[in-house]
């Protein structure tokens, strides 16, 4: 049932709008709207009832394990979230000055410190609104870097084939091409293809690290050399974070530019696709090209600095700040955290991840990169069990929905074949860890014993398989009155 | 520790299965160099207790004003319904919906906020949003580009939001668009059709339309998008989406209506909270829906023939075309738009447009209140929605500062963005504000400009 | 699963506790505690993920239609929730100072005179914590008035047979015998052994009107004379106000002594059982009596009057003012809804009840007083369904919630046979009475044609029909770690 | 028209269906006369957005203070958690779990809050609570005298809260049953075991003992339980829950412990909020839970043998016993207990006491700086937990308001309640004070005495 399909006409919330004034005769009646927009009109309680069981539809961290791999979907902690919606933080205007937003400037700065502190850079700017966004960030002051040198040869951006497609794709907003390097058997960057690509056209290289098929580049120092020998800078794509906080920071790694993804590592909500945030840091040389705004401590007050201060910049990315209600749950979460807590972290993913890996191994699953530590995720590969059963890696992952779990991410990275990405995150116990492999065994048994049952799941959500390719040809992107249920 | 369950006992279990000593030891791939320098700058940890107390400090420290600025973000009241069903555990903490089966909460929810948007825009289709208002025009304008083919430039007139402008050029500049500034006219303060003429013919990917502009002003919507038709550019509308309860929609200027429209989704039930987070709303012609980026969901049927929604045409994005998809955009705003479409939901039609109409004739009401007021003047004779410019015979710095120690933000000052304006002063009444706000505003104004002021005589009167 | 079940020894949530502290050594060893009770140790996700996962287990008003007889379950505006959850308001001490608390006690005062206007009473008090305990306030203060005029012979309270259980209940806490009146058969008083058992043992009548078999006394002026001629007080228990709130006033029809469930007809939520409100409102003669604290408003400030201002007051009832923030979202209510508001509650439960009896009439169910009006409620009875198919109330019920919907209220009043009394309220839509009785109308047609399938029922919920008699005989009302699941 | 939602077709088809020409004729079973006399004195409706505005205004102007006050109702840190759980619309807007297959959420917490309360208070069983710790003390009297039977008197010190004496008289008066005091010693503040020699071997129901008393001193409870025991009466405990975290549990008292523990559950997660609404809990023997008021969730199977919830032993309650029901209680506080469960989950058992041991130490520390002051003495030698009644040598009013006027709430006044321990005041000092709270009370009381003021060398070594 949609929203629309409640609606009745004439059915009003008199409470949730003002008294009725008088139509508006100051706009030109040409400018007016002539009939009203189909929006539903049900009551407060219809609304409420509807989107209250729409929410019980969706699997969610505070109700499933969600082992999704390259998304870090940890427990938000509910303070981060009751303080970032204090009502003086919420009502403030964006526009307001910054004499009225001295608690919540300082809440940016420190979160500025912090983060430069834990990757190791310079200098940070918090304004990218998401992983995506930082990315394009960072390609974009590489760009600005070798411009303003006058460096104008440098047309390519070099890309692992394991990199998240937006590393490519945000390399293409930046004007740059997009070359991909491969990946040798055990995971890491080929060096030899590294050294074959780099020359006087390579503006830098954007890595993951650890990558997203779960392992650790213990190579870095020399792809470091390799890259910025021929000249090009090094991007970090943050996203994989949390395998490493408080313990390596990409800093130390020679990295130039990186973002971070703080709805990941930093535990901010995910909200059903967003929003996140995307904070870039950068070494010293990089610094004067940071996106705006920047927030600075002067004669002891906040301030938010523009133009005039960074005339360098690359410039501004959104109307505003940011996503500041992102960036003060990631501050507040830093806060409770501290030091000692983010080292965990990393120590805590790493180890469930190892433990999981180990657990799936027993029970007779084949992971990717059986030879190398996971880092806060791995992969396991079906190839074997697809061939033998045709059950494919999409139906262990619909089944993992029937067993009470959400499924990890499926087919991705693309080069391995069959592919579970799983990340358990350090906010799970060992129990669940166990429930999962316990689960997982037994769908490889149903595998076996009866393939159907699992090439049909999900038995028991709200909708069964969906039918992606209708999906895609008949396209139904907007309710139309005429079409009914 | 702070939000890792493990016991020591399930440390040493899990040590064991692994097989290795400590958990150092899964750091081995690492070079040693690298690990461990530790965060010195890093405070110790505080208890929930004490980082409330630091919070509560700081957010009483910020303070709470009477607010006149508009600007972009807007102050309006949110039903309390709204939050407490967005922030729902089930909706807050869930990814994008990548496994539909497990998501059709979601899902729906970005269905129906998809209906509603094209709704109340009256175009066809619409995504499951974009980061912000700012960043979706960018996006627009690349998409423009991208469906347009021939032509590498677009028209931005000096009368969308400067922000706007700025992020435009951050995001579109190294994809070699050239942005076209069009000026306005100094007395309506909208776009005059006759500045276009001297772009006529030319080839121009699309003209960019806001409504209301940055000013306040209603631009002459209906010519402007059928000029940019005639000269086979298209219409890209920028829109506020609750002004559409009233305001004629994209879809419906011109003859043949805009081709692209975005906006900024904040009036719709999101908190200021000093600038975010908002969310991008993009809708557009069904033509051009394979060059839209970012997410969509669309209605399918599962193996039951029982209706589901899943995220569609994914094969323009980035993580199944790479480096030739549409966008690198990859997340959306879900949680506000969750937000967005209950607040739509409990308004309806005629609530949105009630508030609409009383943002209207609030600010005409302070309009009145303030030009009665011995210089104090309005910049611009177009018609305005609930925005509007003011011109002072003296700086607004002093002027702002001198309200604010009264408890009230007076505006935005113009001297920076818009210094051929003089001493101007753009200020907004949404519906939150009652006669006696609008009424307390004019009598401090009055006082510190320290000229006389006298109340207009009809209360929704607007001075012509 | 327990809670308990996911405890384990050693697991902890630092971030919700204080840093540890020495142990307390000012406390003699005696005094003190020596092994640590029995309380899970689990994580916050834990924590968060179980009683999520138990909220999801149950019906309430924000998910299911609840048309619960007596209980009113209406829609719970939630403004009224977020507005009394103020942070100043949440933080307020109790023992504070008056002029602490002007705004919350403007509050009160003004919840205490819109109470006195809708009920048409001299002067209410807020304080007792629940409907029953309105009932035993308003009892005591019957009795407190006989003793103050010397009258100890009124040892009697009367209750007609149809009454709530709290009712006689209340009246023997107070130290009276409920003697009981019969109904007659068009469910009113019946007139004749009313004043057959009138006399100078009488302390009082209580009476629900509208009365508990959803019809309204019509005959309550004749009840009055009788009762007041007999020197007894008449009680108006205000549990069904909702019926005839702004349309009707108890002050009017003669009553001494009210009490309100502001849980019910006011709307605040009702929360699994409580907390509640029952305010109690007297004629000016039994004004000396309220129970404390009173809220007055004296030169201009608010203030809590006491024993001192009260000296014949029946007492106290709390600890402290009663249940302030059931009483505060009370107050949010009445002001959103305005006098004509408050009337249109009356009517629209009315209309809903009298539509709601006529759609199950059409549909084949049998009405306990078909030649009568609904209140805001009605009875069904399912006697001759029982006959004919053996399936009772109780499993029509069940079946119901299959379907979707929380059942009606079952076997009460005691009187009528297999009844559901069945309240839909004002704030449900035509579509989902609608929707109701074509569920009840399939039922019907389920009882006859496959009456095990109903009687079996419920079929979809978490568990299927409990054993309650194995409950009461085979006590187990605390978890014991020995006993597993 | 708000929060119905009919539409004029909906009631004209409704009508229809009836068979009456208009709403009102739905009322003609009632006398003309008593019919829509209208509500005169009724302030109009206000939206939400208004009834926001008025609400925010009186919740400032009600401020914010650094509270010392306790005496029954204490400021605790509540984990963000507790209410964003609790107040999901499942728990919140469900009604008594009369269905239990459609209510195993709020049974099943209920189950779990037994199972807690019984084992804090280490007696067998508990109830699903009752209204709050007052009522629920007369509640454990009126239980006590129907399960002894012979008696009709009850032992209730006067180191019992005196409102929740009050509450007793007001409630267990009517029935007949005498309430006789017993006196504290003087010197520490808590009941002696003298004092109750008068009453050895007379026919007692119970004896009713606080745990901390209201003078926040403990009580010899092993020896008044076993006095209790030896002269034929129950002994009822009342205690402050959050204390067993780390004080000798009612069962334990003496040699066969307390017979009944009640107390209010405030402490554990409830906000203050002006008083309520909190919760009382009640805890007994096994033997007795046949008295024991309120509702009661059992553990059984359902017909699969699954083990569900639902609420147990009706054949007490009023519903069906009607006159002859333990009590005339129905509701229990559902809501609160559901948070009262959460806190108690997220802090387990070594958080409770370490919130528990912190209360401890901070009114230590807080006792030493403010009897460095001259002038400033404690009133009473006995132990505490986290509350003590300090004496002064002038009256204790002026002192307090000096103090609001600092924006602190110093305690309270006994004056009205004690009137024979002087000018006596009452303060407490939770988990949530920090140590330059506890400077900054000192420092302004003694200012406000004019007397000097030396901290405590050490900080939460207390002055003996
Ligand atoms: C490795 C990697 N890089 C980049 C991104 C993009 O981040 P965002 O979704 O915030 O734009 C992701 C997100 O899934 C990712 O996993
Ligand atoms: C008619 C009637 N009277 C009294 C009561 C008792 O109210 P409470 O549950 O608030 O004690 C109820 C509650 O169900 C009722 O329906």
């Amino acid at each position: 049932m949609l929203i629309f399909e409640l609606s009745r006409r004439g059915r009003r919330n008199p409470t949730q709008a003002p008294a009725a004034v008088p139509e508006v005769s100051a706009i030109p009646e040409s400018l007016r709207r002539s009939r009203p927009p189909l929006l539903p009109e049900v009551s407060e309680l219809d609304a409420v009832r509807h989107y209250t069981a729409l929410s019980q539809k969706n699997f969610s961290i505070d109700t499933h394990f969600y082992p999704l791999g390259s998304c870090t979907m940890k427990y938000n902690p509910r303070a981060c979230d009751a303080l970032a919606m204090l009502p003086q933080f919420l009502a403030r205007h964006p526009a307001a000055p910054d004499d009225t937003g001295q608690g919540f400037l300082a809440c940016m700065y420190e979160l500025q410190e912090t983060l430069k502190e834990v990757t190791g850079m310079a200098a940070v700017s918090l304004a990218p609104m998401a992983g995506a966004q930082g990315e394009f960030s960072g390609v974009a002051m590489i760009r600005a870097y070798h411009d303003s040198r006058g460096d104008a040869a440098r047309t390519e951006m070099l890309v692992p084939d394991a990199a998240h497609g937006t590393n490519p794709a945000s390399a293409v907003m930046c004007g740059y091409t997009a070359r991909e390097i491969p990946t040798d058997r055990h995971g890491n960057v080929d060096l030899a293809a590294l050294g074959a690509a780099v020359g006087s056209r390579t503006a830098g290289l954007m890595l993951t690290n650890p990558s997203t098929l779960g392992v650790f580049e213990s190579a870095i120092l020399d792809i470091e050399k390799i890259v910025h020998g021929a000249g090009g800078l090094l991007y970090y794509d943050g996203a994989n974070l949390n395998a490493i906080l408080g313990k390596v920071k990409p800093g130390d790694m020679g990295f130039d530019v990186i973002h971070l993804n703080l709805h990941k590592t930093f535990s901010t909500p995910h909200g059903g696709g967003g929003p996140g945030a995307g904070p870039v840091g950068v070494n010293a040389k990089l610094a004067p090209f940071l996106p705006l705004p920047l927030v600075a401590l002067e004669k002891g007050g906040y301030r938010l600095l523009g133009e005039r201060a960074a005339p360098l910049s690359i410039g501004r990315l959104s109307a505003h700040i940011g996503n500041a209600g992102v960036l003060l749950r990631a501050y507040v979460y830093v806060r409770l955290l501290g030091a000692q807590g983010m080292r965990r972290v990393g120590e805590f993913a790493t180890l469930n991840a190892n433990y999981l890996m180990a657990g799936l191994k027993k029970a007779g699953f084949e992971v990717a990169f059986p030879e190398r530590r996971a880092s806060h995720e791995f992969i396991v590969t079906l190839k074997r069990l697809k061939e033998e059963t045709g059950v494919a890696a999409m139906d262990v992952a619909k089944r993992l929905l029937d067993k009470g779990f959400h499924a990890p991410t499926t087919y991705f990275p693309l080069l391995v074949a069959e592919c579970l990405l799983i990340e358990p995150t350090e906010t799970e116990s060992k129990q669940t860890l166990d429930a999962f492999v316990a689960a997982m065994k037994e769908i490889l048994a149903e595998a076996r014993a009866d393939p159907e049952l699992v090439k049909k799941a999900p038995h028991t959500t709200p909708v069964r398989r969906l039918d992606d390719v209708r999906a895609a040809r008949e396209l139904d992107l907007v309710w139309n009155p005429a079409q009914g249920e | 520790m702070p939000f890792i369950p493990h016991t020591e006992e399930d440390i040493k279990a899990m040590l064991e299965a692994i097989g290795v000593a400590s958990i150092e030891n899964l750091f081995d791939e690492i070079p040693a160099a690298l690990r461990g320098r530790g965060l010195p700058d890093t405070p110790p940890p505080l208890s929930e207790m004490e980082a409330a107390r630091l919070m509560r400090e700081r957010a009483e420290a910020d303070g709470h004003y009477l607010n006149f600025i508009g600007a972009g973000a807007y102050e309006h009241h949110i039903p309390a319904a709204v939050w407490r069903i967005a922030a729902r555990g089930e909706f807050h903490s869930a990814y994008t919906p990548y496994q539909a089966e497990a998501s059709q909460g979601t899902l729906q929810v970005l269905y129906e906020y998809q209906t509603m948007m094209a709704s109340l825009t009256e175009m066809d289709v619409a995504n499951a949003s974009l980061y912000d208002g700012a960043s979706a025009l960018a996006e627009a304008v690349l998409m423009a580009a991208r469906a347009h083919k021939s032509a590498k430039r677009v028209l931005l007139p000096a009368t969308v939001h400067p922000a706007y402008r700025k992020v435009v050029q951050t995001i579109v500049r190294n994809q070699g668009i050239e942005l076209v500034g069009v000026p306005y006219a100094p007395d309506t303060g909208h776009v005059a059709p006759e500045a276009l003429a001297p772009f006529a013919g030319q080839d121009f990917a699309a003209l960019v339309v806001p409504q209301p502009n940055f000013f306040g002003v209603l631009e002459p919507v209906d010519e402007l998008a059928d000029w940019a038709r005639a000269n086979r550019m298209f219409t890209i509308a920028v829109v506020n989406p609750l002004a559409l309860a009233i305001l004629k929609p994209p879809g419906e200027w011109g003859n043949s209506g805009a081709d692209i429209a975005v906006g900024d989704g904040q009036p719709l039930g999101i908190p200021l909270a000093s600038g975010g987070p908002y969310f991008g709303f993009m809708a557009c012609r069904k033509e051009l829906v394979r060059q839209m980026p970012g997410r969509i969901v669309g209605r399918t049927v599962d193996v039951d023939g029982k209706p589901g929604y899943t995220l569609t045409l994914q094969a323009r994005e980035q993580h199944i075309r790479r480096s030739k998809a549409t966008s690198n955009i990859c997340t959306n705003q879900g949680l506000m738009v969750t937000a967005a479409t209950i607040y739509m939901a409990l308004l309806g039609p005629q609530g949105l447009a009630q508030v609409a109409r009383t943002c209207h004739a609030n600010v005409l009401m302070l309009l009145g209140n303030l030009t009665a007021i011995e210089g104090v003047e309005r910049a611009f004779s177009g018609p305005i929605f609930h925005e509007a410019v003011l011109r002072l015979k003296t700086p607004v710095a002093p002027v702002l500062r001198a309200l604010q120690a009264q408890g009230i933000l007076g505006g935005l000052n113009l001297a920076h963005d818009c210094p051929e304006l003089g001493h101007a002063l753009l200020v907004c009444a949404t519906e939150t504000k009652n006669e006696e706000d609008l009424m307390l505003y004019a009598g401090h104004l009055a006082r510190i400009i320290g000229r006389r002021f006298r109340p207009a005589p009809c209360a929704i009167k607007p001075k012509p």
